[in-house]
């Protein structure tokens, strides 16, 4: 039959099902791995998922993993390789209400009550912002965020982490609904740069199976790609609603919207495509804060692969 | 006062036989009455009748002017958390502390008064759970087998005490003994084997009392009349 | 006996949801804090239905945990019962494991057993069998002595009896307990999915947790509620004809 | 006893991590997948001040939130012992709230009681107060006729006495579920620290699981495993102590 | 095969006194002898240190030659999730199946057999319990109070048939009835009130057997020798 031919691999993705991985599953949907002789199982991923220990224990062949993770994998002698880099511009900024709050410069941020997750990415980033801004700890407010919103929506809280792709488009919904209208902080914007999620896969992968690795990330990227064209904008939405019951229409639709703007910010950009100083500037940042202990040049396992 | 039961009848939820069928009993007079009869024949299921502990029995029954019927029986245990003694203090009205210290004398337990009731013999938790009953209020105590543990000298002594100390209360006492029954109990309840009828015939004990010396013919007619009858 | 369960229950979850409504008309929350009536009622009628089914599915597999849990429960609980090195030992490892959060172990449990059914039902056991270890731990270590004298002076104890005698004097005790651990396998089964998985009603209150969504919460909540309220019952019903079967019910006393 | 507790757990604990590690060579994985032991050695030795220190913190916490659910237990044990309407009104409403996972309820817990302290205790308290609820709700609602007897009938029986009763006849029972209980007082506490704090252990745990550090998580857990432990330990030797007090120890039987 | 106890001392951990002093006991030959004298003086404790339930008292025990010694008491029961036919039927091996449906007959319990544990009078719950005990493998049996809530003419049918049909084993009976020890023990052994020196004394009884009639005068010799002693 058809399927004896193709060769079988599992895919596990960063989180669960949503705008954000909508390329990912439009590939799948739209048949592309199997025009490019691939069986690809699609796992959703989620906070105790690890798509690189999952490489290692051969549990799966490819998955996403944030550059921080990477970083950490290498430092502790993992074969890793990265293949892509989906996200050119990180999703995970800051939410604030306009009235009262302005960020203009990293100054601003003095005396505001800002929201991190310990132990998380948005601290590291935040903490790099507050180093180059010269403010120390105690110059600001920092609050342990949760799941929940409470304590932004309460105005206790300041500036409190989002995903823009994602819950950002959703609380400024609420919040405009209710007459407030918000903005985001984008660290990018002041020269932070942290790499966020990237296509990885095993050195032995690329060592033994060249010709598979060339296969999915050719589909891969051709699936993103026709995933953002305007042109299949339809089509997108219907796959993301396939996956994601919860989200209403007019959510989806500027969740696609921003994230093609994360993805592919101009029409320059190719989809994957490595901003290698970006990913430097995250190493520099994890070394910096002694998140590990020497370089491990995570340039050295960018592999871009040629489609 | 006077307890009167009528007709009687009475079958457990799961049995096919009736335990006792129009059973009529009457006491009209305070005093020391026994409920005597075979292992098995329903002496303790009559005592939860009488004492309400039994509900859905047919028949009925009378018991006006006695306000409390109690029921004890010889499995009762009292807290294992303090001593004996300070378990009496506590359920014991201290109006009646003159009573309650010579019970305990008379009862033979003076000594085990800082023990805890597992610590006891079971003649010894007989008594002091005897004791307990006796100075509550009451009308009508039914002592079922209260003192079935406890040697025969020591146990003449409690009854003919007790006849002597609450002269107007009404006591049911059930026991196997049948010299016992015969010699202190005014009226005895024999419950005759199955099949017999009537189901229960009444015989007159000697009913003893303190200091009393009984007449051996006598006695011995009154158990010669309730093997008769049984 | 369902009936009233069920009418109970609602009437717990409109008192819970009269508070919030008092506290955001009171304090002139807006909506996004607290939602409002309307929205409340609109949410939970266009979820019900697929609420009602990750329900059906969580509260499935949550089924096959409690059974998983008693079954662990009863095997711990029958070795750690005796006074033994062993029993010691047996007893000390089930407690340290109950003892860390099923958060940090949940990494260790997806390497070692990889995700899937297993990993979410392990996970829902493991919260659901502690209460019930300790009861069986408590019950199964009590001698009757009054009952198993005969047995052990005759040399015909085995364990077994031994287990059937301690269960059958504290069979309400035991239906109490089992009847009652139900809801913490769902809890159990929820949190599991909550981590996990990527279906059943763990996973849809995630992604409310996430869209910040507190009126789907309040829907799933009362979708999980009133299935739970049905299950217990059952469970008690089953349990009384169960009891009734084995025991008899000896007159009054 | 202390000493057997604490080598008892040591066993466990290296079985554990020697499976971890037969892996890690056997399948030929990484020090991110599984760290290597002189990477846990090493983490343990810098780590081990500052996570035990975060281990007593939560500890504290911990007994605290055992104490209230001690409390809440009791109370919702007593009252839902009767066969009342009242009574199993009150079951219900204990029984649900259970049912209702903590990551759904906390957000709920947060709006109404802000967040700090208190609402990490609840926490706490309320994973813990539930195996406690059921076995205090088993063993009060069984009469102890023997006993109880004498003062139904004679008019002296008050709630509080046939509490003491069945409490007493139960202590053993009752001592095991309540020191079996603080392992679960100190699991639900970090969780309350792993969805909310910024101290405490559960912090920590949630830091490395963020920076994916298995070691650090390794170190976490045998912190907490030898400092419950010691404080199980306790528990039961005060245990023994006030059942000393309390009862006799009456002769062999 | 001789049971002997020799200077055996005990005292409960918690209390202050000795329950006994060098208490010395032989039994040498099979047979149906008793253990005698007011509550709370020591039988069931010295009945426990025979059959190895108390193990720190002082003195030494020899059973030579008897190789199981049972003990049972009048408070046990049996599990109650099936009926006594059925749990009869279990713990009783069936070569014995001839000798239990005697025993059933003649204990008087034949009706009950359907009926479970808790579904008994006090009486039949003895009868039962006795039963199962004798049915067993045993060289010595001690039945404490086994028989106390059972009528006086039951009890008197199966202790007459228990020797009977139990002719090489020992049994140790401990009663409060006088007269039924008096008439149907070898040897009894009475338990003095406190104080007395020596503890214990040895009376010999009537040892009645079945079909066989009693002299009143003998009988009633030695019961007053008993309460002569006591
Ligand atoms: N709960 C019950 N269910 C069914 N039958 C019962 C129950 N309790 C007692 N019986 C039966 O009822 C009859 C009477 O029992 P009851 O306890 O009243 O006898 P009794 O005269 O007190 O006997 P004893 O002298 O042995 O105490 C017995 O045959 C017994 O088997
Ligand atoms: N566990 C115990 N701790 C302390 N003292 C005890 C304990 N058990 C019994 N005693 C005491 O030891 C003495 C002897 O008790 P034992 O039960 O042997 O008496 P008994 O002769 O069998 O009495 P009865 O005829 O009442 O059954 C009693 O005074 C009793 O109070
Ligand atoms: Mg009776
Ligand atoms: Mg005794």
């Amino acid at each position: 039959s058809a399927t004896d031919n193709m060769t079988e691999v599992t895919y596990r993705l960063k989180w669960l099902f949503n705008t954000s991985v909508v390329g990912d599953l439009y590939t799948d949907t739209q048949g592309i791995f199997k025009a490019h002789g691939l069986d690809v199982t699609v796992k959703a991923g989620g906070p105790e998922r690890d798509a690189i220990r999952e490489l290692e224990l051969g549990h799966a062949q490819f998955g996403v993993a944030s550059a921080d993770q990477v970083i950490r994998a290498l430092a502790k002698g993992s074969p890793v390789v990265v293949i892509a880099q989906l996200f050119q511009v990180n999703p995970l900024q800051w939410i604030y209400r306009d009235t009262g709050t302005t960020i203009n410069n990293l100054s601003d941020l003095k005396g505001k009550t800002i929201g991190i997750t310990y132990g998380g990415n948005d601290e590291t980033i935040m903490r790099s912002l507050l180093a180059k801004a010269e403010l120390r700890e105690k110059d600001v407010n920092l609050y342990s965020v949760r799941y929940d919103y409470t304590q932004f929506y309460q105005g206790k809280v300041d500036i409190w982490p989002v995903y823009v792709n994602a819950q950002g488009i959703i609380l400024s919904e609420k919040l405009n609904d209710a007459g407030e209208s918000v903005q985001f902080f984008n660290p990018a914007d002041f020269g932070i740069q942290f790499v966020a999620n990237s296509v990885v896969t095993s050195e032995k992968m690329i060592k033994e199976h060249p010709e598979t690795v060339q296969m999915f990330i050719t589909a891969l990227l051709k699936g993103w790609e026709a995933s953002l064209l305007l042109s299949n904008k339809d089509l997108a939405i219907q796959t993301i609603r396939q996956f994601d019951k919860d989200t209403v229409l007019n959510i989806l639709e500027q969740q696609l919207e921003i994230t093609r703007k994360l993805i592919k910010p101009n029409d320059r950009t190719l989809v994957g495509q490595f901003n290698i100083e970006a990913w430097k500037q995250t190493e520099a940042i994890m070394l910096e804060q002694k998140q590990i202990k020497k370089p491990v040049h995570v340039e050295n396992v960018l592999k871009q692969i040629t489609r | 006062m006077v307890l009167e039961c009528h007709n009687i009848s009475f079958k457990y939820p799961q049995s096919e036989n009736d335990v006792f069928h129009n059973l009529s009993y009457k006491i009209s007079e305070p005093g020391f009455n026994a409920l005597f009869g075979p292992s098995g024949i329903g002496k303790t299921s009559f005592a939860k009748i009488i004492t309400g502990m039994i509900r859905d029995y047919k028949g009925t029954i009378n018991d006006e002017g006695l306000s409390t019927l109690l029921y004890t029986y010889n499995l009762e245990r009292l807290p294992d958390w303090s001593s004996i003694g300070t378990h009496l203090k506590k359920i014991i009205p201290s109006d009646k502390n003159n009573q309650k210290e010579k019970l305990i004398d008379l009862f033979g337990i003076n000594e085990i008064m800082g023990q805890r009731f597992s610590q006891l013999s079971l003649g010894q938790k007989n008594r002091i759970n005897l004791i307990r009953y006796l100075l509550q209020d009451f009308d009508l105590l039914i002592m079922d087998e209260s003192l079935a543990n406890v040697d025969e000298i020591t146990r003449e002594k409690i009854i003919l005490n007790i006849k002597k100390m609450f002269p107007e209360k009404f006591f049911l006492y059930i026991s196997h003994n049948i010299i016992e029954v015969s010699k202190f109990c005014k009226e005895i309840l024999v419950f005759r084997s199955t099949h017999k009828k009537p189901q229960t015939v009444s015989v007159n004990g000697q009913n003893l009392q303190l200091d009393e010396k009984i007449e051996k013919e006598l006695l011995e007619k009154t158990m010669l009349e309730i093997m008769n009858v049984s | 006996m369902f009936l009233r369960r069920i009418y109970q229950f609602l009437m717990i979850y409109f008192i819970g949801l009269g508070v919030l409504l008092l506290l955001k008309y009171g304090l002139n929350l807006s909506n996004y804090v607290i939602p409002g009536l309307s929205e409340i009622y609109s949410t939970g009628t266009t979820e019900f239905a697929r609420y009602f089914n990750d329900v059906v599915n969580t509260l499935s597999v949550a089924i096959i945990g409690q059974i998983v849990a008693v079954c662990m429960a009863l095997f711990v609980g029958i070795i750690g019962r005796q006074a033994t090195w062993f029993g010691s030992f047996v007893k000390v490892a089930a407690y340290n494991i109950q003892a860390y959060p099923i958060v940090a172990l949940a990494p260790i449990i997806f390497i070692l057993l990889g995700d899937g059914f297993i990993s979410r039902l392990l996970i829902a056991a493991m919260i659901c069998y502690f209460p019930l270890l300790l009861s069986i731990i408590g019950i199964m270590s009590e001698p009757i002595t009054d009952v198993e004298h005969f047995y052990n002076v005759t040399g015909k104890m085995r364990w077994q009896l031994e287990v059937k005698i301690r269960s059958f004097e504290n069979l309400n005790k035991l239906t109490t307990v089992i009847t009652g651990s139900a809801t913490l396998a769902m809890a159990g089964t929820i949190v599991a999915e909550f981590i996990a998985a990527n279906a059943g009603i763990g996973y849809s209150i995630r992604i409310a947790l996430y869209q910040s969504s507190l009126s789907k919460i309040l829907a799933a909540l009362f979708v999980i509620g009133i299935t739970l309220s049905v299950y217990q019952g059952l469970l008690e019903w089953s349990g009384a004809v169960i009891k009734k079967g084995w025991a008899s019910s000896g007159g009054p006393t």
